[in-house]
């Protein structure tokens, strides 16, 4: 669907940039120069670059775009300072998952502009990490997870961006639990949250299989920029362990 | 003597602030000034006491001005706008014109032995007019209709880009339909 | 406030408007310019209605105008669209070079 | 021309409406702090004083500047929206009193709802950034879906009332006040009243996937304008559906004036917090159901109240 405009895309991004107006330059600023779009306005090219510090963004992730108007139309993913984190001995690593799983879920949910539930996830965050929650928090996280199912205006609003088919996923070497739309994706996560909050302490929640960051911009392109902030949320990613080499941007 | 010093304030920045738009060298200085010199010459017309007119060309003007800067900003592409060049052409022959229709509607404007006035202003003007174009000027208003619908659908015509067969398909039966971005209703 | 002075400030508008369609080059200054002479128009044709003949029937013109210039806008913008898209220009003269 | 029920009052109390719609704002601000200190699980107190602390410190913040700002029509776009509000308030009867008895006030409602179109885009040019570049277009976005429907729903209770002044519309729902047989109309209306306010499922300007959006390099004074003009136009349009649809001063034992403020303050607390109720609507999503569903809805209503409002003349 919306990957259509991406065929053109991969190859004008950088070459075709302003060569042509590099000497005008009003306050210092070289003008934009025009491409081919997917409405066939020749609109600027615009670079800006997303992240590596980003309110709901993964941290370390930086995503160089080349912009028309708000639709991404090349992305390019690197990561800085990528590294294995200290584990904390304090928290088991099953409550760790269901944290992050309920981080990631509120950032997704704050993107989509719902803030009472982004706010509901958070505690339920924190109810997890103080040790001693589970019970408490097993009974937030159902309630929001009630919430988010319930609300016709994010289904709404979710439906039919980014989605992913079997094919996808296989291409691009994602995880099962990615399939479907950003909707789809996001009561997956909260779903393997209450999984993860369900098992015994002994048992090992299964490590999050790494997603390349070559599919997150691929996944982005096409998309205006709140879809793909969206997108971006919905993959779910550990923080700092995608699997790349690191690299210094 | 209110009215006297609004009137006259309002047409020095109506005048002014119509000649800034071809001064500024901005784009949405360009627009958004035109946009200034429409709400003075709303609030005058306001002041000659016919005010749904005044009031509905501040509420067209200010649209179509808000639109017009996003129109200026993406046609203008490599923009005069943005550096100083000039944009013109013919501009002594365009000035000269100009200038001679000025002194001549002017002239006009002064010499012309204007009649007295004629008839009252009713006491309603807006229902008045209300009544004028549901009663008597009824053809204008449905001109109008027609004519607006008409455009709705020429604009949409020259500047539309994808057709249906783009959208659903050779046999038009694919739905969802095929969008670089999907739509709120899911057609 | 008479109706000598309506008239002139609708004139002056009316003048630097046409300078404006008349000079430039872009397609939407060119609209501008045009805006700014219906702009004087309304001027003008309000300042008759009130000094001259203020009955209803007046006002009927006055909306006319304001109708003209949304269509005006509306059909230009389509066009400066569709000439974008065809043929990469915005300026009026290259439009007539090409299709001659 | 006006209607007798309305008494025009002398133009200094146009101190006295600042005041109230300054207090209004206060009012809306702290609700919303106190909702988002509860939703957050923080005491609810922080919150209730949380607006008062921000504004001390956007008082004391010093100006960001951006390269090649257009300053000035930046600083237009951010105070705007204040001033929008305050000539919004100006045809609103409070009761008996009203500061502007403008035979076509409905006309009036709605062209100063239109300049939140060039505000909040000049807001968002002038600072010269991507991200509020992008905020802005995003607002227009949502303005070519929410403002036809918008001018629609107002006109309905002209039509029931067959006057464009907003005290006759007032007086004209003793009994029956409009909300109740054009419920279309009021709900759009009330979105209208939501996007010109930025607020709730209309602030993707403001998102926070775009860093902020048209606000993100406003700071300091600046940005205490543009924050308390949303609220204040929220105020505005909360005080305006009072008159139109909700009865005006209608009400028993209290005094007129009383009621209106109950009434609005009532409908601006259901604004606040819907805010944090509701996810975003996105302007790519929008556009279409405002013209393929609110349009021909608000459309529906309209032929409704026309035919009614026909048989009972």
């Amino acid at each position: 669907m919306a990957h259509d405009a991406v065929g053109g895309g991969e190859h004008t991004g950088h070459a075709g940039m302003g060569h042509g107006a590099m000497d005008m330059a009003p306050a210092g600023i070289p003008l934009a120069s025009g491409a081919e779009d997917r409405d066939g306005l020749e609109l600027d090219v615009l670079h800006a670059r997303l992240g590596p510090v980003l309110a709901h963004w993964p941290s370390g992730l930086v995503l160089r775009c080349t912009l028309q108007g708000d639709v991404i139309v090349d992305a390019e993913a690197r990561l800085i300072d990528a590294g294995p984190s200290a584990p904390n001995p304090r928290i088991s690593s099953r409550h760790l998952f269901v944290a992050r799983r309920c981080d990631n879920a509120a950032g997704l949910l704050a993107l989509a502009g719902f803030d009472d539930a982004a706010s509901h996830a958070r505690r339920v965050r924190d109810a997890v990490l103080k040790a001693g929650g589970t019970a408490h928090a097993s009974r937030q996280l159902y309630r929001l997870r009630r919430m988010v199912r319930r609300s016709w205006l994010l289904r709404w609003s979710l439906r039919r961006v980014g989605p992913l088919t079997e094919r996808d996923l296989a291409r691009w070497h994602l995880p099962e639990h990615l399939r479907g739309d950003v909707r789809d994706r996001l009561l997956s996560m909260l779903d393997r949250a209450a999984q993860g909050l369900a098992q015994a302490d002994g048992q090992s929640t299964h490590d999050q299989p790494a997603v390349l960051i070559e599919a997150v911009a691929d996944l982005v392109r096409g998309w205006d920029l709140a879809a793909a902030r969206l997108i971006v949320a919905s993959l779910d990613l550990e923080a700092l362990t995608a699997d790349r080499e690191v690299s210094r941007v | 003597m209110i009215t006297h010093v609004a009137f006259w304030a309002l047409a020095v920045i109506a005048v002014l602030a119509g000649a800034a738009v071809f001064i500024v060298n901005s784009m949405a200085r360009a627009s958004y000034s035109l946009a200034v010199s429409f709400i003075c010459v709303g609030l005058q017309v306001l002041l000659l006491q016919q005010n749904y007119v005044g009031v509905v060309t501040i509420l067209m003007m200010v649209m179509e001005m808000a639109i017009m800067a996003v129109y200026m900003v993406m046609f203008m592409g490599m923009n005069p706008a943005l550096m100083p060049m000039s944009m013109v052409h013919d501009k002594r022959h365009a000035l000269a014109v100009s200038i001679a229709v000025f002194v001549l509607l002017a002239t006009g404007v002064l010499l012309e032995p204007w009649p007295a006035r004629r008839g009252t202003p009713p006491d309603d003007v807006t229902a008045a007019l209300g009544e004028e174009l549901m009663g008597p000027k009824m053809l204008v208003m449905a001109a109008v209709g027609v004519v607006m619908a008409v455009t709705i659908v020429a604009g949409v015509v020259l500047a539309a880009h994808r057709g249906r067969y783009d959208r659903f398909g050779d046999d038009l039966r694919r739905r969802p339909a095929r969008d670089p971005q999907p739509g709120g209703v899911g057609r | 406030m008479t109706l000598q002075t309506v008239l002139l400030v609708a004139a002056a508008l009316f003048s630097v408007g046409l300078y404006g369609a008349l000079s430039q080059q872009v397609v939407v200054m060119v609209m501008m310019g045009l805006e700014l002479m219906l702009n004087g128009l309304i001027l003008a044709a309000a300042g008759f209605w009130w000094f001259l003949a203020p009955d209803p029937s007046g006002q009927v013109l006055l909306l006319v105008i304001i109708v003209a210039m949304t269509v005006e806008m509306a059909v230009g913008f389509a066009v400066a669209t569709a000439l974008h898209r065809v043929r990469r220009v915005d300026m009026t003269d290259m439009a007539a070079d090409l299709s001659r | 021309m006006s209607d007798p029920s309305v008494r025009v009052v002398a133009p200094l109390w146009v101190l006295a409406a600042a005041g109230l719609l300054g207090l209004l704002v206060l009012a809306a601000a702290v609700l919303d702090g106190a909702l988002s200190a509860r939703a957050a699980g923080a005491d609810v107190r922080t919150g209730l004083t949380r607006p008062i602390g921000e504004v001390a410190r956007l008082m004391r913040q010093r100006r960001r500047v951006t390269v090649a700002a257009d300053t000035l029509l930046w600083r237009v776009g951010g105070a705007g929206l204040l001033v929008m509000a305050m000539m919004i308030v100006t045809v609103v009867p409070l009761g008996d009193w009203t500061l502007f008895d403008l035979d076509v006030g409905v006309v009036w409602f709605n062209a100063m709802d239109v300049l939140a179109w060039a505000f909040v885009w000049l807001t968002g040019w002038g600072a010269n950034s991507a991200y509020s570049l992008v905020g802005g277009y995003r607002f227009l976005a949502h303005g070519l879906g929410y403002e036809l429907p918008l001018m629609f729903a107002l006109v309905a209770p002209a039509v029931a009332a067959s006057s464009l002044n907003v005290g006759t519309i007032a007086a004209a729902q003793q009994g029956l006040w409009f909300v109740v047989w054009m419920p279309v109309a009021f709900l759009v209306f009330c979105m209208g009243v939501l996007a010109i306010a930025v607020w709730g499922p209309f602030s993707p300007a403001l998102g926070p996937d775009v860093a902020g959006g048209v606000s993100v390099e406003l700071s300091g004074v600046d940005r205490l304008l543009f924050l308390s003009g949303r609220y204040a136009l929220l105020a505005a349009g909360a005080a305006f559906a009072v008159p139109m649809f909700l009865g005006g001063g209608a009400g028993p034992l209290l005094p007129a004036w009383v009621w209106v403020l109950v009434k609005t303050l009532a409908l601006l607390a259901v604004f606040v917090w819907l805010r944090r109720h509701l996810p975003a609507a996105r302007p790519d999503l929008f556009m279409e159901v405002g013209w393929v569903v609110l349009l021909p809805a608000v459309l529906l209503q309209d032929l409704l109240v026309a035919g009614i409002a026909l048989g009972r003349s």
